[in-house]
């Protein structure tokens, strides 16, 4: 994991005291605290990890364990447009790899990474439910069907 | 609300809610509506269900036409997102597939104004049982 | 209590109901081989997360292999432990783990002791199909002062996870990550460094594999050795004589102290001197303070706080520093016996010899890995240089004493150089849980009531209870008492204390199962606990057979006082045998 | 208002086109004409009905006559005897009778649809048009009728059985539940639907959240619970909210909450989100991420039902199992029972996708065959290409082949095909698809959603990744393969949880049954789909090559050389088999081989 140090101001804390009081500070509501964190800081640095643990009770270690256990949280800011390629089954045999091959040829970044300039975050999910529009690209909450390696440099287009 | 206190509350209020339903769908109610309903699973949503929904709701008023729109959940259509159900007065209801606006248009123009038929009609395909 | 009745290996077994199938075919004398599983029954602490499944048995009826430790028998059940389908089941998996586990055994610090070595060798591994294209796990390698974490040697047996949080409560490690990387780590895949770690060390002491070790000091020893302008001393701690015999084969429980000293001598160490010498000047200055404290509280002064916390031992102290950073005025100010000796040693002895304290080196053989650490505090150091430049576990001298191709089993006893060598049998049960808070007892309660202590021994302050408590009768003056071993029950003990519920006047912790017997530096025991109380009998017999039973009257520590320090307490005492806490609480908390 | 009289509805589904369909419209369009009916009646295309096997379809309306098998030909005499006489062409007309072995008691739909009775009907947003439709009536009836042990054993005859993928019997496991005294029980819904490629769960809680809370109260009410929680992916924002919808609308009413229906029975329901991790499908691993713990599973026994949630007796089922249980209290043990096969009583939902021209959700009675899901509801196989397998089951699963068509879908023959029901997620593949490929995509799945607990599901998944991917490029060794099958079953045999236990399922089956592409892959470094490109090479055949240097303006990294008017080559230590020569080539002159 890469650390990117955090300074957390005064009012961020605050909001995650509050976020933690309103799951009455209960250690068996992490997972729920972390979700509600991660809506309202997009990401999960390590130091809102550490005020979470003391909130909780729980040790610093367990929060990680549990962040790094689960593929929805992240430690990584996504960029200002997160794109998202399903893998999923349905999505894979109708082609989502060329589809994705395209994104990271076109943006230069792996899965898992932002652009430089912090517009786009390439990842991929698995199954979204919507398999009758494979293969299906999400970016930010739009969702993209039948998407073609030909048509990514359309949707890149949009956020331009 | 109110909250329902017991079994037979909640048997009276069914058979009020159904026949209410009743007269509306069956069209025994002279001055029923045309009814549209918009399959509004995630799919659906992705393909454009909600801008369909709007513009039906939006349209059917403006051009004067007696209507209800409402939501409802997976048809099972997938392939042929946004799908939507109209049902016409004392009529069987049609299912409607890869409806964008241009085709909601053609479908309140044809269809619901003159009860002609268009293309992209998804015959239904499954049995559904009744829950009596 | 209801019997079960099942069949393994074709032999009918009975047990109580809730026992493995582990347990029961062990009963049988059918041995399965387990891995992951550990049962430190004696401290309430079973690991068994079904992980390795390497004990995977037949069950009858069921369309998968059964975790024998992790599988409750029943009645009925018919096992099968040695089956083809079993055999192939474990050498493959065996194969899969030893595919992602590096092949250094040659220069791996757990090599001859290692139970995954073992099992491959037991099971005949002798090549891993697909080796040469398998990807391994592989992470960052961390130093800490005391402990090394190579975690590519990580199994996921989980144990030091449960002794870290659910024997420790000190919550520096979790399993992180998933899948193929899984692993045990602290926050954020940081350094212990930067964790709530105590370096108690129970994680290495159970760790299967060489992924958690200890710090090696024995290279610097022999440097300083082999180095004409140094004087090397070496103080050895009281735990270590109970147990440094495992190493070479004898009984758990064999006392070796005059075997270690001449191994000692013979590796060249110019001065062999014991932490029990430092021991019963703890005794001194602790007993003091907890006297003082007392009459002050008696006479109503409110600033006093009672009860005092004994501080020899580093893990509790790092311990409290993490988590009671509000009680930190709580605890003795009085050093650790190796802390004590360190400082002794460099001023009183240095003088003695006439030698700057740079020309000395001081070393320590401690049954614990948080000494580590300990000697290389910064307050524990004079512009610089260490009071105790290096401390070995009781495992590192064993290699020591290998390594100088020493007969240790046939060596004639000898005895520890004097001054600082000179100990009393009040010194010695500071290995033992309950021993320290004994020890002060027999100084303390002289000195309060001026009487002489007929019966030395406090039968009610042993056991290997987590928490107990006495109250012992200083004539007319009952003094309660509160002892926890294990940094959990520590825990408890003290969140009690800090709530106000509780009446002691002097409370002893030890951050291991047992006390030092039970240290982290100790001889492996392999998850069999009857060894913890095997060595606390001999520490108890070797103060049974001591003349002096009793700190204040080692006649070395009283010629140390009058020629040196003083009184207890005094000044120069204040200024060489006492230190103070820092709240660490935030350390790891970067915002 | 209708200007039309009659209408003829020709289906416009991909199998019905095949089969002339167009023609067909064609023909009607003129013969209408010719009968000067152009404003009488009106001819339109539809969708697929899902009877593809007796296409072409027409449908008359009003009086929905159905015809089946329409040929060219029969366009004149259904203009002139039903449209211009009203007599219907009987001989057309679809006869259940004539049909062989059918089931469907005259009715030629294939699906019945239960869990879904509502999805698609009401709106989900509104708990009226649940009530509407017979909603809460079966809690109701359950308190007010039955004691929890007769209720239980409604769900007992019913034969239902969890529709999760493992296929306990529903009752049982409820009975089980409530045996076991504690102060405190609960009923859980495991809503982490994590197949790759399914989203039933996710279409029923969307299109009738109510019958998942009604039946989870009456589940509460059978095992002695107060207390309900759904564990849902974080992934399905709408179906979240239509769930708190739902329960807001439920305590308002008193549906949920204190004194059901004045029976002095308590039951509520909270969610509970997942977070991005399959393994939580597993009931320890869920019940732990619940606790907000990592989602590690733990040794069974103990099950739930003895110790769960918070170490207290807890059912676990999935959505699609509790959404059937109000129907069957309602119509009873015997109706339900009465669907299905022997084993399998009742309906499954599958979500159909991949290569077919369908990809939809549907619900059919158990004992259906693949045939009839692939080629009739599903419109068969997209472009007209040739059916290879299916996969159900998703990483858990196994494929179902040409020689499976036939066999009655239900829990055990799936399982004696070396495949499973899972969740019902259905995915078709095609001749295009390599199989070793496939396995391998699971596999990859499988290695990143491993909790990594114990060794043989951490470890052993990466190694059977790893050799698979030697094989697909073109490495790997006849040793291998005899490993890669010793591999799975030991991973099958000796790992915690279901999980590790079912994922060499994908290796295992499409090694049972293209054991061929395997070989082509390992012995003739051939992929005989064309799929894995280390085993392509791209040539350009310079007898059909112009030079009209197209490709070589074309490929991405220089590969292609060759003067103008001279036959090109490529380089294939340069290619990256990118394929954007082929699709610029005008004169078919590149080929893979």
């Amino acid at each position: 994991m890469s650390h990117i140090k955090v300074e957390l101001k005064q009012e961020q804390i605050t909001k995650l005291k509050e976020i933690c009081k309103s799951f009455d500070n209960e250690a068996g509501e992490l997972i729920n605290v972390l979700h509600k964190t991660q809506e309202t800081f997009g990401y999960l640095p390590a130091e809102v990890q550490e005020v979470i643990a003391r909130e909780l009770n729980v040790s610093v270690a367990k929060v990680y364990g549990v962040v790094t256990f689960y593929s929805f949280f992240t430690m990584i800011p996504k960029g200002k447009h997160p794109i998202s390629i399903c893998t999923g089954t349905a999505c894979y045999v109708r082609g989502a790899e060329k589809v994705l091959d395209e994104f990271k040829r076109i943006l230069d970044v792996k899965v898992g990474e932002t652009s430089p300039d912090g517009k786009f975050s390439l990842s991929c999910l698995r199954c979204v439910g919507a398999c009758g529009l494979a293969p299906v690209v999400s970016v930010g909450d739009k969702i993209y069907g039948r998407v073609s390696p030909d048509g990514v440099k359309d949707i890149l287009k949009e956020y331009e | 609300m109110a909250k329902i206190k017991s079994l037979d509350d909640l048997r009276m209020m069914k058979e009020s809610l159904q026949s209410k339903i009743n007269l509306r769908e069956k069209g025994e109610d002279p001055g029923s509506h045309v009814q549209i309903k918009v399959a509004m699973a995630t799919c659906g949503i992705a393909s454009g269900a909600k801008t369909v929904m709007e513009f039906m709701m939006e349209e059917l008023e403006k051009r004067g036409i007696e209507s209800v729109v409402t939501q409802t959940g997976c048809m099972g259509y997938c392939y042929a997102e946004p799908t939507i159900e109209v049902k016409l007065p004392g009529q069987e209801p049609v299912v409607f597939g890869y409806v964008d606006t241009k085709k909601a248009d053609e479908i309140i123009e044809k269809y619901i104004k003159n009860g002609e038929l268009v293309e992209g009609i998804i015959p239904m395909n499954y049995e559904t049982i009744d829950n009596k | 209590m209801e019997t079960i009745k099942l069949t393994i290996d074709n032999k009918p077994v009975e047990v109580p109901a809730g026992t493995s199938v582990y347990q029961a075919a062990k009963n049988l004398g059918i041995d399965i081989p387990v891995l992951c599983y550990m049962n430190l029954h004696d401290l309430g602490i079973e690991n068994k997360p079904a992980g390795c499944r390497i004990c995977v048995v037949e069950v009858e009826g069921r369309r998968n292999l059964a975790p024998s430790c992790s599988t409750t028998c029943a009645n009925g059940m018919v096992v099968k432990t040695h089956t083809t389908r079993v055999i192939n089941a474990r050498r493959t998996v065996m194969e899969l783990i030893l595919s992602d586990h590096p092949k250094d055994c040659l220069t791996c610090p757990k090599s001859g002791s290692c139970d995954l070595q073992n099992m491959a060798v037991k099971m005949g591994v002798r090549n891993i199909p697909g080796q040469a294209y398998a990807e391994m796990s592989t992470y960052k390698t961390d130093f800490s002062p005391s402990i090394i974490r190579d975690m590519d040697k990580c199994i996921m047996c989980r144990r030091c996870e449960t002794m870290c949080n659910d024997f420790q409560t000190v919550g520096a490690l979790s399993g992180v990550n998933r899948g193929f990387m899984a692993v045990v780590a602290p926050a954020f895949e940081q350094d212990l460094e930067k964790s709530p770690c105590t370096y108690c060390g129970q994680c290495v002491a159970v760790c299967p594999t060489g992924a958690l070790t200890e710090v090696d000091h024995t290279p610097k020893v022999i440097r300083a050795l082999a180095d004409p302008t140094k004087t090397v001393l070496v103080q050895t701690a009281p735990a270590v004589r109970a147990a440094l015999g495992e190493e070479f084969g004898l009984e758990p429980g064999t006392s070796v102290t005059g075997k270690m000293v001449a191994a000692l001598r013979q590796i060249g160490f110019d001065y062999i001197f014991d932490t029990d010498f430092a021991a019963d000047l703890t005794i001194m200055e602790e007993g003091t303070e907890l006297l003082t404290r007392l009459g002050k509280h008696l006479s109503g002064d409110k600033t006093v706080k009672l009860p005092i916390l004994t501080s020899c031992c580093p893990g509790w102290v790092g311990f409290f520093e993490h988590n009671y950073p509000d009680m930190l005025d709580v605890p003795s100010t009085a050093k650790s016996p190796q802390q004590m000796f360190g400082a002794i040693a460099k001023s009183y002895f240095a003088e003695k010899l006439g030698k700057k304290r740079e020309e000395l080196v001081v070393v320590s053989v401690m049954p614990c890995l948080a000494k580590k650490y300990e000697c290389q505090r910064d307050e524990f150091k004079v512009d610089g240089n260490p009071d105790v430049d290096f401390s070995i576990s009781t495992r590192e001298l064993a290699h020591l004493i290998k390594e100088f191709n020493i007969g240790f089993n046939e060596l004639a006893d000898e005895d520890f150089d004097r001054p600082l060598g000179e100990s009393t049998g009040a010194s010695v049960i500071f290995g033992a849980t309950g021993g320290v808070i004994e020890a002060a007892t027999r100084t303390a309660y002289e000195l309060h009531t001026g009487k002489t202590l007929e019966k030395v021994d406090f039968m009610e302050l042993r056991g290997m209870d987590g928490i107990r408590s006495a109250t012992i009768d200083f004539n007319g003056l009952p003094i309660n008492i509160g002892i926890a071993h294990g940094l959990g029950n520590a825990r408890k003990l003290l969140d009690q204390v800090r709530a106000g519920k509780t009446n002691y006047h002097a409370i002893e912790i030890m951050a291991c199962p047992g006390g030092c017997i039970g240290g982290g530096g100790q001889p492996l025991h392999h998850g069999d606990t009857s060894v913890l109380k095997a060595r606390t009998k001999a520490i108890y017999s070797e103060d049974t057979n001591k003349k002096i039973r009793k700190s204040h009257e080692n006649p070395y520590i009283i010629k140390l006082y009058e020629e040196f320090l003083g009184k207890p307490m005094s000044h120069k005492a204040h200024e060489l045998l006492h230190t103070h806490y820092f709240d660490k609480s935030s350390k790891d908390i970067f915002i | 208002m209708a200007k039309y009289k009659m209408h003829l509805l020709v289906c416009g589904g991909t199998s019905c086109r095949a089969s002339a369909s167009d023609s067909i419209i064609e023909k009607f369009k003129s013969e209408i004409a010719a009968n000067g009916l152009e404003n009488d009646v009106q001819v339109i295309l539809t969708g697929c009905f899902g009877f593809c096997e007796n296409g072409p379809i027409v449908k008359v309306l009003p009086d929905n006559t159905f015809y089946t098998q329409v040929k060219p030909e029969d366009v004149t005499e259904i203009i002139a005897e039903h449209v211009i006489k009203g007599k219907k062409v009987n001989r057309l007309i679809y006869n259940p009778e004539q049909k062989k072995g059918s089931k469907s008691k005259g009715f030629y739909r294939k699906q019945i649809r239960i869990a879904l009775r509502n999805c698609g009907v009401i709106n989900p947003e509104n708990v009226d048009e649940y009530i509407a439709r017979d909603g809460y009536q079966a809690i109701g009836k359950v308190l007010k009728d039955y004691t929890p042990a007769q209720a239980i054993d409604i769900i007992k005859k019913s034969g239902l059985r969890g529709r999760g993928g493992g296929g306990f019997p529903t009752g049982l496991k409820w009975e089980i539940a409530s045996k076991n005294a504690a102060d405190q029980k609960y009923v859980v819904c495991n809503a982490d639907e994590g197949d790759p490629g399914a989203f039933m769960d996710r279409s029923v809680l969307e299109g009738d959240p109510h019958s998942v809370l009604e039946a989870m109260a009456i589940c509460g009410y059978c095992i002695g619970a107060t207390q309900g929680v759904i564990y849902i992916r974080a992934e399905y924002p709408l179906a979240i909210t239509r769930l708190k919808i739902a329960i807001n609308q439920a305590r308002e009413y008193g549906l949920l909450g204190k004194d059901i229906l004045g029976s002095g029975f308590d039951f509520d329901i909270t969610l509970r989100y997942g977070a991005g991790a399959f393994v939580c499908g597993e009931e320890t691993s869920l019940i732990h991420s619940m606790e907000g713990l990592r989602g590690e599973p733990t040794n069974k026994p103990p099950f739930p039902a003895e110790s769960g949630y918070l170490g207290k007796p807890t059912n676990v089922n999935n959505v699609e199992t509790f959404a059937s249980v109000p129907v069957i209290i309602l119509k009873g043990a015997d109706w339900f029972s009465s669907i299905g096969t022997e084993k399998s009583k009742g309906t499954k939902v599958f979500a159909l996708a991949g290569k077919i021209n369908n990809v939809g959700l549907i619900e059919v009675p158990m004992g259906t065959t693949l045939r009839e899901v692939i080629f009739e509801i599903g419109g068969g196989i997209k472009n007209g290409k040739k059916f290879k397998a299916a996969q159900t089951g998703g990483p858990s699963g196994g494929c179902l082949t040409e020689k499976h068509l036939d066999t009655p879908i239900d829990f055990d023959n799936l399982i004696a095909a070396g495949s499973m029901m899972g969740s019902g997620g259905m995915i078709v593949m095609d001749e295009d698809d390599c199989m070793v490929s496939i396995a391998k995509f699971f596999l990859d799945f499988t290695v990143e959603e491993s909790c990594g607990k114990c060794a043989p599901c951490r470890i052993g998944n990466k190694r059977l990744y790893e050799i698979l991917e030697r094989i697909t490029n073109g490495e790997g060794t006849m040793e291998e393969l005899e490993r890669l099958r010793n591999l799975s079953l030991v991973i099958k045999d000796t790992s915690l949880c279901g999980l590790g236990q079912t994922s060499p399922n994908p290796v295992l089956s499409t090694m049972d049954n293209f054991y061929h592409e395997y070989l082509a892959h390992v012995n003739d470094k051939k992929c005989p789909a064309g799929q894995c490109k280390s085993l392509m090479k791209y040539v350009i055949e310079p007898e059909a090559c112009v030079g009209c240097t197209a490709c070589a303006r074309n490929c991405p990294v220089n590969a292609i050389s060759g003067e103008r008017k001279k036959p090109h080559v490529i380089d294939t230590a340069i290619c990256i088999k990118c394929g954007a020569c082929i699709e610029k080539c005008k004169f078919n002159a590149i080929s893979i081989k």
